[in-house]
């Protein structure tokens, strides 16, 4: 409705736009290959294009592409869009885009996708406007990875990013990581729009300030609010909600090879004893999904409907430990900061089980180091898991036997050769099938208890008109600079 | 008297040199126990361990810690404070702009707080006993055991968003005015008030009252001298140690202290910088950070120093 | 004449921490004219220096007014508000503190003191306020007048600070003086020109003054009219030459009996051939830091040598300023010598008491000049008077407490006193407490400087006689620095006589009867003030001996 | 009738031998009433400390939820009452230590001077100068998180402070005629800090005490932020006004009624310092 609404509306141009998100540091950067938060996301997706776009009904359209196409989902060839420019003045070529997409695979990039990027077994460029990549092994979502972030393309042979010098619609004007980023409308832009004169980025870490700046009218958007400031923005007539359903979710991991997790039925049992309604209603005041152990949400066109829906009951889960033996000694699951509200989660949790006789610990650690040193390593943490846009991203990088990302060391050949099936296939029933059946396995067999997916929050001014959520994440994928404009 | 704060100066400063070193040392090595390198921080969730390795030689991280610091050194002797690993910017760069709005901060504070602190912290111990005394006693504590954070947000809430009257924001790059400047400084500067001045106010006091006793003062009194100069001319330049060592604690928090006003308020300082490099494993931008804050304290602490030696003459002809 | 002082039944009590009233000032009454001087002598401890303040409508902190009035030119002290009280002192009535050491700003030169009366009352321009306190130092005998006032007050010895306190009383042309003890640490000539010059800027400006004093024949030369106080109430009041040859009342009596001691002559030495217990050797002292030979900048003594055998009295005197402090402080280690040894019982002692053994520190005690400075103002008198006991002795319990009242009933204390902190103690007081807690220690060796000089002719008798009594028992030593040549001849057995910093000569009973020879030491001995009202002005002193020892 | 006041009031006093003031009572009272609270929290808590007691959040005062309900929906005063063991048991003892070390150190460099002072100043000088970020999260990742190490931590990063300010103190004490005397008698380091200069700096370093207090209340709560500190779902009252700090501009008491905590707290403690009971040397009969 609001976005039906949105578009009926005449953009008009003009303004000076303000974003704050929530995380901005020294480590800010206009490297799309580096970007880790929402914040050079941003930056990037105003600066930059992608071959390929997913939009907000998580479909694939062209972008930099005219076309993305492969017979055997292998060798693709990828026909570039005409009459695009840098910044710089300089024309895209079929030389831009190898060099954005074979800068993964070196390390020294320090790719965040080096692990897609390694099936890209062979990327050249035929011609000036086309380019053929060959994958090790078919992937009928190549398209759909070129949509990320990351495969932004950047001219050829760059090494300083510092000037953000990309074919998107907005020009740098000054960029100083960890303070802000000003940027000005590329008048050369290939598409319509953007239309605001200018647009201003920085991030204020703190959620509370950043509500108040939007309600004070300092900026136009604060990204990433609290779901809890839902009440302070539905009673307020100077911001208004933006809600974008995504896939991302927060999770426990039990790692199956280690105690508890490695006696049969604890994980199962944790999985019955997490009160999903509570932390839908009371951490997340609303703004969740409820989720069922596995990573794919009820939106994406591969959703297993016919999966039952775990329930809550702690006296199935009682039985189950009480077989497993691990009621009564402490049992300690790590939590923290980093992996947003894992504590309150955990808080849930461990009311759930003080019930039934479960001595749960909860052990908060430092968010700072907590990627490299907790997540992955302890017997039983909690973690957070962005929206990945196709499953098969999402099993290869979480679930595959020898994923990188594998919480809980799940391990099953049978899901590996599934996953290698699925990927080859280009026909969209029979990977649904496959990836329902997937779905299945992992919410009973694997070691993560994923209770909700969440939503996200942005408070805009509603002066703010075109917004439309992308399932990509917040301010519509991050592309709300390009395609948002003020509103009389 | 002035050879002597003179050579007291100079040795300050070779003193000062060998505690810089011993702080850089430790930060260093502290840093270096922290968990976690600035490689798998960079990379985050995609910290594979080849994708380390491979970002780490990329980024000459994989030479052993001692010789890195070594060189570390060597530039520092040279003024050259290093390049950040995070982005590949000089540090001083990083720094310098950020450390001079810090220090803008720190000075408006400053020149606020101090004045009123000591004003405060003064009449209450001219009043003691009094009303007054307590009045003050009792709001300077009710101000201090309000985080700092909630002193911040309240004064967004109210002035910003309820009146409208001043900016949620000081962010300072693109105001003008000067009335604007002002409205950019106030509430941060208010929020800074709060929080350094109650140590002043309190310190101020109670070493004043510890020499109003003194039979000096009594001797004052019988000199026909008011109350005010009792305790402005006799009693404060004896209780002026204490004092400046009190201030000079305060004033040192206005450099590395002031994170949380950065944050809410958004101002570009150095603390938040520190913070960052912390969090980043940005050897080089944290060991800048740290010489930084340490020469600022140690600065501070000098002052102070000098001032407890030139005002006490017994000390001074020591 | 007109009256400018009138005191009406004034009665003062304080009351001690657990509320106990104590009586100071019990139904005072007396008058004074203007331009006349009242002496106010009696009992230490009688509340004279309470009685002294609450002129200027000022109270001790403990302390307050019962009842009785205090009128001042006319206006009544007691119903004024405090701003006008201020107005007052200072300019219209000023004081001169019982004890200087205490009444000067550690923070502030002298000289920016002296004048602060005249700044705060803006009464002259500071700058001639500042040639008139020259004018004062030099009148009152006091060295380098013209860059005396640039030193900070610890730099100055004790005479020199009372007489710089007086400076800084009479620089504002007052009405009335009050002049609580203003020459207990002066020698006898620096007293008489201090007295001359007291007299003369006096009768100058016609100015009154009350003039508190234990030394009879200072009151003699200075006063117009006596009061005699003692347990907070006058004993008799009278014109001065009444009352010094016919006195009344039995106290006042008692106080003029106790006047000097006749100088009993000591025994001749049995011991000739003892060891000395103590051996001065070729000091050379002084403040400031050493330069490369180790000497100081500012050199004080110059080569003093001098010996004192066990169970005998070695006394000091000289001029205030001379040095006899910082030889104390040097025998006491506290101001290491630069050379020179210092040899107790045989034992050569480290120049810094820090080296020293702990036996010898017990032996060897100091009682410092100035006992507000030196008593902690924290301590309760039993704490300061215990530790001693116990860290010497080890004493603890009833066992420390018992002989805590037993050092007390020594020095003439009440017992009650043992609860109180030396500033709710009069200046008399608080000088018995410190040598009582010298005399807790037990030492062989006592260096007293100036432990008599606030104490009432009786007290003073009775601590004379206490000291004698000890060295009986106990073949005690004393170093007895002092002004009161005539007190040091009664219990010393030789007298070691100072000037600027050297030894001029060692007086011995058996030597000459005891008698000075040297010019300096003549002069000296000749000043001694006689009980005899007229004395001072018909002085008439060796006018060559004078200009050759004027040039202090 | 004066007299008869004084005789029946002073016997009572001498009993006691000391004299409190009123305030300093009131004051003692208050912090009496948190450390009981603190141990007894189990008994008179109405919930616990972690049970989420309702849907709904930021709920306002009612006869169930006495101080409404937290960001999560959990009993407000249950939480206060829990959070009273952390914020006055690991404060109280941060602070004593910190002040203990601090006091005594800076005393000692005061009385001994020369190389030692020197050499413990710039140590000091030092340690301070490490951000207390770092120091957390190194102690963090070498020993672990627990109370002991908190509360170590949390006096490490105040001793410097402390020492600083006593040791100006006690320098200007220390040049006092009556610390010579002590000296003189032989005394050792340990009167001489203990009996002749504490009693001289005490005011102005019990005033520092008091607000170090303060401090560390504050800090405590961004300690466990940190992850050194409480762990949940119990929470300190600095931590639990931050983790309401949502409910700010909805004037919810679950961010009013832990300040309140907080500053009835630390104010009491710091009159207490102002009002202390003063012993009665003078215990003779009148
Ligand atoms: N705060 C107090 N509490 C109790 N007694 C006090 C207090 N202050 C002074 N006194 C007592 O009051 C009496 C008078 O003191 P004052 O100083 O007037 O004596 P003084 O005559 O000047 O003696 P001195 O000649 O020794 O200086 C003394 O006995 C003293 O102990
Ligand atoms: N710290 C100091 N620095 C410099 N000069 C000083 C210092 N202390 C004392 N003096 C000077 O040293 C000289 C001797 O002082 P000392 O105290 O020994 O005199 P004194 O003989 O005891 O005199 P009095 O009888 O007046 O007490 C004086 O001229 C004094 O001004
Ligand atoms: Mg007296
Ligand atoms: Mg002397």
């Amino acid at each position: 409705g609001r976005a039906g609404a949105a578009l009926a509306a005449e953009p008009v141009k003009g303004g000076h736009l303000k974003i704050a998100g929530f995380a901005a540091s020294t480590a800010d950067t206009l490297d799309p290959a580096k970007a880790s938060n929402a914040t050079d996301y941003t930056r990037c997706c105003a600066l930059y294009n992608r071959l390929t776009f997913i939009n907000g009904a998580g479909l694939v359209t062209m972008e930099l592409a005219e076309s993305v196409e492969s017979t055997d989902a292998k060798t693709w060839t990828v026909t570039l869009r005409k009459g695009v420019t840098f910044h710089d003045g300089k024309s895209l070529t079929a030389k831009d885009v190898v060099f954005s997409l074979k800068r993964h695979l070196d390390p020294a990039t320090g790719s965040k996708v080096a692990t897609l990027a390694k099936q890209f077994a062979e990327v050249t460029a035929t011609d000036d406007r086309t380019v053929t990549i060959t994958l090790a092994a078919a992937n009928a979502d190549l398209p759909t990875i070129l949509g990320l972030h990351h495969f932004m393309i950047v001219a050829d042979g760059t090494t300083d990013f510092s000037k953000g010098n990309g074919t998107g619609a907005f020009v740098l004007k000054e960029f100083k990581p960890g303070v802000r980023s000003v940027m000005a409308r590329n008048d050369n832009y290939f598409k319509k729009g953007p239309y605001f004169d200018t647009f201003e980025y920085f991030a204020i870490a703190d959620e509370p300030a950043r509500l108040n700046a939007v309600l004070s009218g300092d900026i136009h958007v604060g990204a990433n609010l609290n779901p809890r400031s839902l009440r302070v923005i539905e009673g307020n007539p100077s911001i208004a909600p933006f809600i974008s359903k995504l896939g991302s979710y927060g999770n426990f991991i039990l790692r199956l090879d280690m105690a508890p997790g490695d006696k049969a039925g604890v994980a199962e049992g944790f999985k019955y004893l997490v009160n999903r309604p509570v932390i839908q209603k009371s951490v997340l005041r609303g703004l969740a999904e409820i989720a069922n152990d596995q990573p794919i949400p009820s939106w994406s066109p591969y959703y297993n409907a016919e999966l039952k829906q775990r329930e809550f009951d702690p006296e199935r889960a009682k039985s189950l430990f009480q077989k497993a033996g691990i009621l009564g000694p402490e049992i300690r699951v790590t939590v923290s900061d980093a992996a947003s509200s894992s504590a309150d989660y955990a808080a849930v949790l461990q009311q759930a089980g003080g019930k039934i006789g479960l001595n749960l610990v909860i052990d908060r650690v430092p968010a700072d180091g907590y990627w490299s040193n907790y997540w992955l390593k302890e017997a039983f943490h909690a973690g957070n898991i962005n929206a990945r846009p196709t499953p098969d991203i999402m099993f290869s990088l979480f679930y595959q036997s020898n994923a990188p990302w594998n919480e809980s060391r799940y391990k099953s050949p049978k899901f590996d050769a599934m996953l290698l099936e699925a990927r080859g296939l280009l026909d969209l029933s029979k990977r649904k099938q496959i990836y329902g059946e997937m779905q299945a396995m992992v919410a009973n067999e694997a070691g993560t208890v994923i209770p909700v997916f969440q939503s996200n929050l942005d408070g805009v001014s509603p002066k703010l008109k075109g917004l439309v959520a992308n399932p990509l994440g917040g301010m519509m994928g991050y592309t709300l600079p390009e395609y948002t404009w003020f509103g009389a | 008297m002035n050879s002597l704060i003179l050579r007291m100066v100079a040795g300050r400063l070779v003193v000062a040199l060998v505690t810089l070193l011993i702080v850089a040392v430790v930060i260093f090595f502290a840093t270096a126990l922290l968990p976690g390198d600035v490689v798998q921080i960079l990379l985050g969730q995609a910290a594979t361990p080849e994708a380390v390795k491979g970002l780490r030689t990329a980024m000459h991280l994989d030479q052993p810690a001692a010789l890195r610091f070594l060189l570390w050194l060597k530039n520092l002797a040279t003024g050259d404070l290093g390049v950040s690993y995070v982005n590949n910017i000089p540090v001083a760069e990083l720094i310098g702009n950020r450390l001079g709005n810090s220090l803008k901060l720190a000075a408006v504070t400053a020149a606020i707080s101090v004045p009123v602190a000591l004003t405060l912290g003064v009449t209450a111990a001219i009043l003691r006993g009094t009303l007054v005394d307590r009045m003050i006693a009792v709001f300077t504590i009710a101000v201090i055991s309000v985080p700092e954070f909630l002193v911040a947000t309240l004064a967004v809430i109210v002035f910003a968003v309820t009146l409208g009257w001043l900016p949620a924001l000081s962010m300072t790059g693109d105001v003008t005015t000067i009335s604007g400047l002002l409205k950019a400084f106030a509430m941060p500067v208010i929020t800074l008030s709060f929080v350094i001045s109650a140590q002043m106010i309190r310190m101020s006091r109670a070493a004043v009252i510890e020499t109003l006793n003194a039979p000096y003062v009594e001797m004052a009194l019988l000199k026909g001298a008011s109350r005010r100069r009792m305790v402005l001319r006799h009693a404060l330049p004896n209780a002026l140690g204490p004092i400046v060592n009190a201030v000079a604690l305060s004033l040192s928090y206005l450099l590395g202290g002031v994170i949380i006003v950065e944050t809410i308020f958004n101002y570009p300082g150095i603390a938040k910088l520190m913070l960052d490099a912390v969090s980043t494993r940005d050897l080089p931008l944290i060991q800048g950070c740290a010489m930084i804050f340490c020469l600022a304290y140690l600065l501070l602490i000098t002052i102070a120093d000098i001032v407890t030696i030139v005002s006490n003459p017994r000390l001074r002809h020591a | 004449m007109t009256r400018l002082v009138e005191v009406r039944d004034l009665r003062i009590e304080a009351r001690t921490d657990a509320g106990r009233i104590v009586e100071i000032i019990r139904g005072v009454s007396f008058d004074i004219d203007e331009g006349e001087i009242v002496a106010l002598i009696g009992e230490s401890g009688s509340g004279k220096t309470t009685i002294a303040l609450d002129l200027m409508g000022y109270t001790r902190p403990g302390c307050r007014v019962t009842g009785g009035t205090v009128t001042l030119d006319g206006v009544e002290m007691g119903a004024l508000p405090e701003s006008r009280r201020a107005t007052m002192r200072g300019s219209l009535v000023s004081y001169v503190p019982q004890s200087a050491a205490a009444a000067f700003n550690p923070a502030h030169t002298i000289m920016d003191q002296v004048v602060e009366v005249v700044q705060i009352h803006g009464s002259m321009p500071v700058a001639e306020a500042r040639t008139r306190a020259v004018g004062l130092f030099r009148a009152l005998a006091l060295p380098n007048p013209d860059t005396i006032g640039d030193r900070y007050p610890h730099q100055v010895s004790g005479g020199q600070l009372q007489r710089l306190s007086a400076a800084m009383a009479l620089i504002g042309n007052p009405k009335l003086v009050i002049f609580d003890e203003p020459t207990t640490a002066l020698d006898v000539t620096t007293q008489v020109e201090v007295l001359r010059a007291f007299k003369s800027v006096m009768r100058q400006g016609g100015i009154a003054g009350v003039y508190v004093s234990h030394d009879l024949a200072v009151v003699a030369q200075i006063a117009d009219r006596i009061i005699v106080l003692r347990h907070g109430e006058i004993q008799e009041e009278g014109r001065t030459a009444d009352i010094l040859e016919r006195p009344q009342h039995a106290y006042t009596r008692q106080l003029l009996a106790a006047f000097r001691p006749g100088a009993a002559p000591r025994p001749p030495r049995i011991d000739q051939d003892d060891a000395p217990l103590l051996e001065v050797r070729g000091i050379v002292a002084g403040y400031g830091k050493a330069d490369a030979e180790g000497l100081p900048p500012i050199r004080i003594l110059k080569d003093v040598s001098l010996s004192l055998a066990r169970g005998r009295n070695l006394g000091i005197v000289g001029e205030s300023g001379c040095g006899k402090s910082t030889l104390a402080r040097v025998i006491a280690g506290i101001l290491p010598a630069a050379r020179g040894e210092i040899v107790l019982d045989g034992r050569t002692l480290a120049p810094d008491f820090r080296q020293r053994r702990r036996e010898d520190l017990r032996d060897l005690q100091i009682v410092f000049q100035s006992a507000d400075t030196a008593l902690n103002p924290r301590q309760s008198i039993s704490e300061i008077l215990g530790r001693p006991l116990a860290f010497y002795h080890g004493m603890g319990g009833r066992a420390r407490e018992a002989r805590v009242d037993q050092l007390l009933d020594m020095v003439r204390l009440p017992r009650a006193l043992r609860h109180r902190r030396p500033g709710e103690l009069s200046g008399g007081q608080k000088q018995r407490i410190n040598l009582a807690r010298a005399l807790a220690a037990d030492a062989k060796l006592i260096l007293c400087d100036e432990i008599t000089s606030a104490l009432d002719t009786v007290v003073a008798a009775a601590i004379i006689d206490l000291l004698k009594e000890l060295q009986r028992e106990l073949s005690l030593s004393y170093l007895f620095i002092s002004h009161d040549i005539e007190t040091v001849r009664a219990i010393c057995d030789e007298v070691v006589v100072m000037y600027k910093g050297a030894k001029v000569e060692q007086l011995r009973p058996d030597v000459n009867d005891g008698q000075p020879t040297q010019p300096y030491s003549r002069l000296l001995f000749s000043s001694v003030p006689q009980l005899r009202t007229g004395w001072l002005d018909g002085l008439a002193q060796d006018p060559e001996l004078t200009r050759a020892f004027a040039q202090r | 009738m004066s007299v008869s006041l004084s005789s029946t009031e002073a016997p009572r006093r001498w009993r006691i031998g000391y004299r409190i003031s009123p305030v300093g009572a009131v004051a003692f009272l208050v912090i009496l009433a948190w450390a009981v609270v603190a141990v007894i929290a189990p008994l008179i808590a109405p919930h616990p400390v972690g049970e989420i007691v309702d849907f709904d959040f930021f709920q306002p005062m009612s006869a169930a939820y006495p101080m409404g309900t937290d960001y999560l929906g959990r009993d407000v005063l249950s939480r206060i009452l829990f959070g009273a063991r952390y914020t006055v048991g690991i404060s109280l003892a941060s602070v004593a230590i910190a002040c203990f070390c601090g006091v005594t150190l800076g005393m000692a460099a005061a009385v001994i001077g020369g190389f030692f002072d020197a050499a413990l100043s710039r140590f000091l000088d030092a340690l301070i100068s490490i951000p207390s970020k770092i120091m957390a999260l190194v102690l963090v990742a070498a020993v672990g998180s627990s109370m002991p190490v908190l509360i170590l931590t949390l006096a490490v990063i105040y001793t410097p402070g402390s020492y600083r300010f006593a040791r100006a103190l006690a320098v200007n004490v220390n040049a006092m005629d009556y610390v010579t005397v002590a000296r003189v008698r032989g005394e050792r380091l340990g009167h001489l800090i203990r009996a002749e200069i504490l009693p001289g700096i005490i005011g102005p370093v019990l005033a520092d005490l008091g607000l170090r207090f303060v401090f560390i209340v504050l800090l405590l709560s961004s300690m466990s932020f940190l992850g050194l500190g409480v762990q949940p779902p119990n929470a300190d009252w600095g931590a639990l006004v931050k983790e309401n700090i949502g409910g700010l501009s909805l004037a919810a008491p679950a961010v009013i009624f832990p300040l309140i905590a907080i500053a009835s707290l630390t104010i009491s403690v710091n009159l207490l310092i102002d009002n202390l009971p003063q012993k009665i040397r003078d215990r003779s009969a009148a």
